[in-house]
């Protein structure tokens, strides 16, 4: 189990001004304990990549209502007043991705391939400023990899070798985000040997993570 | 036609909508009136529903006796999953939306134009919700029904140009309404339907963009208990 | 079990100088039984889009030695010495596709993607000929996606609504092209009732599968 | 040093190798000589294999008994998995190739050259076999590890410019032949150690490059019962 970290270690990790991956989609597979942690550790002017901003109560919307983010990457931000509010007076900035393409280019980022070749936004403003290629006659909205310096995802079980299986729509963003980010960190619902997992049921393989977290139990 | 409540209205459009699905369909209903349409489908057609966050054959909303906190829908509500249900990650269900293995996508509207443009995410200086999983969906479904009330407050919604900014461009098929059924075709909006009661002259004055005929003009149908 | 096919069915699907997606690494998840069908109905002058052609007893490699093969897409066809021959010979046209650029343009196509951009094969002749795109500084070839009209894919566990699991290493190549073609068949292992597998442990939804085919027992 | 037989040639060239590596390591093996690293490492130190075919977690060749029809290595030959072992489908094991998270590739070569370019797949007009993943695996790995005899029937393989077409550009770390050990520098062929018994005049008899000395040349280590 040379990978568990605890909350102290675990906010070593973590500095102001960088650029964090959080998995969840409505809070749903959220790492609700790391988000925990980084609004007790303090960290701010953080970069977001987030599918959604949850709402102020849940999920990573819970780091933009303690004004923690300086940049924001998500496809909705409807859900979570605190968001809009903030985008409107300035102290954060927003760039909105459509869901598929946000999903593309956070796995484009872990293949080492050189970002996605969309046809989602042609003709809309997300297609303004950006290249158009044109492949087999049809256009192309030609959209970046987008990577992190942490990411932090949640598995539903976790081996001690790092596997990870998520279950029910708990994946999400999850899976993708473990593989674009130089530092990975797992919140575990569950943590079991090795070799129970059987490796077709693996989503994430165990390589992608660098550490696996346990929110301590506050009720004995 | 006697007056129909607010509810009435929603029913009516989700049943019609639902009339326009075949068994075995692969349909993505987005949320508010669309997600209605999965209450009015005929029992004995098996219709696939896909849920953007991460899931194949949902099946409806968890009592609290059935409540899985692993399973959502893109609401971020609890759902039960049917029998045969799949799970999967982002990439691979936008796969499934980009891909065109989606039949068919029912969203709502804030405009719809002659060309099929829809405007749906965004009200620039008031309302920035973001587009989620909507540009994907009306890209990447094979056939994309807009499920609407047809004003908004007395002003038309379907118009010769939108003037919102778009959620895509060109890719709406029918619109839905409760005065009516609008195919878009490449001559512009053609009025398939007539919801009963409503008369051309009555449908025309609530609809900015003009509306060609169907040689085969008919009565909208309505569920039988309405 | 309406999408249960028998052999003669099957036939039915099959054409000549059809495009073809084939399943399988050295022949390991290869779908044989479906290859048997080919052979038997006599379909000829297939594109065949396979990553390797196995041996000539083995895999998609038996339809290069049965010649059926017009055109081959592969990443490796060292193992079976019949399609160097035909290659030489000029009976068959040979495209060599890396083996993570096959896979991607697969998926591309799957994804409704405009292919990939991959620095894979840069500064190589298979780079030669085709649009270089700069991104954030690096070069990247595009290489554009990949269809076919009918894939013939091999699940181990496969339930009634068509979703299937692999095992082992069997996976391959075969949920990828179960994405990307107009036409999908899964040669089933094994056969269970829908909800017998759970929803994470799929590995390709029902909705990706047309058909499903068992091998007729010839062993009573 | 005595005259070693071919097998003890690619043992002691193995065996270098795995002195390469590091506990932690997930590492891709070539087919043919780079294979037998896996023989060599420390018993002490954890080394993930993965296979490109769909496996991380390689443990060795299955025996009879052993033998699972699902799981084979690269090559097509039965394995068996280590605990833990997880599978996947090719597009994700390229992502882990491609996207820079295998640490290591080890692979044969038939030229490398000043540059670090390497030419592994192909001998235009009478070896066509395809570069299987091999394109992917020597741009992809954080590092590239060329295993191979010094000379192919005494000609030199080390070359100032590969003259066979490229399985990829400059992309080549190191070199571990029976003669000595190579880094592939920005000043060109740079000689880290000397096999024992070879002097310096006899590795650049075999070396088209011209090999420049390392600041410490050492001797090469082999192993104790070689």
């Amino acid at each position: 189990m040379r990978k568990r970290i605890d909350a102290a270690q675990l906010r070593q990790l973590l500095s102001d001004n960088m650029r964090i991956m959080i998995g969840g989609f409505m809070a749903n597979g959220a790492p609700e304990g790391l988000i925990d942690q980084i609004i007790a550790a303090g960290t701010k002017n953080i970069t977001l990549i987030s599918t959604d901003t949850g709402t102020p109560e849940k999920g990573s919307g819970r780091l933009i209502h303690a004004k923690r983010i300086a940049k924001l990457y998500a496809s909705h931000i409807g859900t979570n007043p605190e968001t809009g509010a903030q985008m409107n007076s300035g102290e954060l900035e927003v760039e909105l991705v459509p869901q598929g393409t946000l999903a593309e280019r956070i796995r484009s980022a872990g293949a080492g391939l050189g970002g996605v070749l969309s046809p989602t936004g042609l003709g809309t403003p997300i297609a303004e400023g950006k290249r158009i290629i044109q492949v087999e006659g049809q256009d192309y909205i030609l959209e970046p990899p987008l990577r992190a310096d942490l990411a932090l995802i949640r598995g539903s079980v976790v081996d001690t070798k790092g596997n990870v299986l998520y279950k029910g729509t708990t994946q999400n963003f999850n899976p993708l985000m473990a593989t674009a980010a130089k530092t990975v960190v797992v919140e575990a619902e569950q943590i079991v040997e090795a070799g129970e997992l059987l490796p077709e049921h693996i989503h994430t393989p165990g390589i992608y993570v660098d550490y696996i977290y346990q929110r301590e139990q506050t009720d004995a | 036609m006697r007056e129909l409540s607010k509810q009435q209205v929603r029913r009516m459009i989700a049943w019609r909508v639902a009339q326009e699905l075949h068994d075995g369909d692969v349909v993505n209903l987005g949320i508010g009136l669309p997600s209605l349409v999965a209450n009015e489908t005929a029992k004995d057609m098996e219709i696939l529903l896909q849920s953007e966050n991460g899931l194949l054959g949902m099946d409806g909303l968890a009592d609290s006796e059935h409540h899985d906190p692993n399973l959502v829908n893109a609401g971020g509500q609890p759902i039960t999953a049917a029998i045969g249900a799949c799970s999967f990650n982002s990439a691979d269900s936008f796969a499934i939306i980009r891909g065109g293995h989606v039949d068919v996508s029912v969203l709502g509207a804030l405009q719809v134009d002659e060309l099929g443009n829809l405007a749906n995410w965004i009200i620039p200086g008031k309302m920035v919700p973001g587009m989620g999983g909507a540009m994907d969906l009306v890209v990447g479904a094979q056939r994309v029904i807009v499920a609407m009330e047809h004003t908004n407050k007395g002003r038309p919604k379907l118009l010769t140009r939108c003037d919102l900014p778009l959620t895509a461009a060109k890719q709406v098929n029918l619109v839905v309404t409760e005065l009516g059924v609008i195919e878009i075709s490449g001559q512009g909006m053609l009025l398939r339907e007539l919801a009963p009661g409503i008369d051309l002259e009555t449908i025309q004055a609530h609809t900015e963009a003009k509306l060609h005929l169907a040689d085969t003009l008919k009565t909208m149908p309505i569920p039988n208990d309405l």
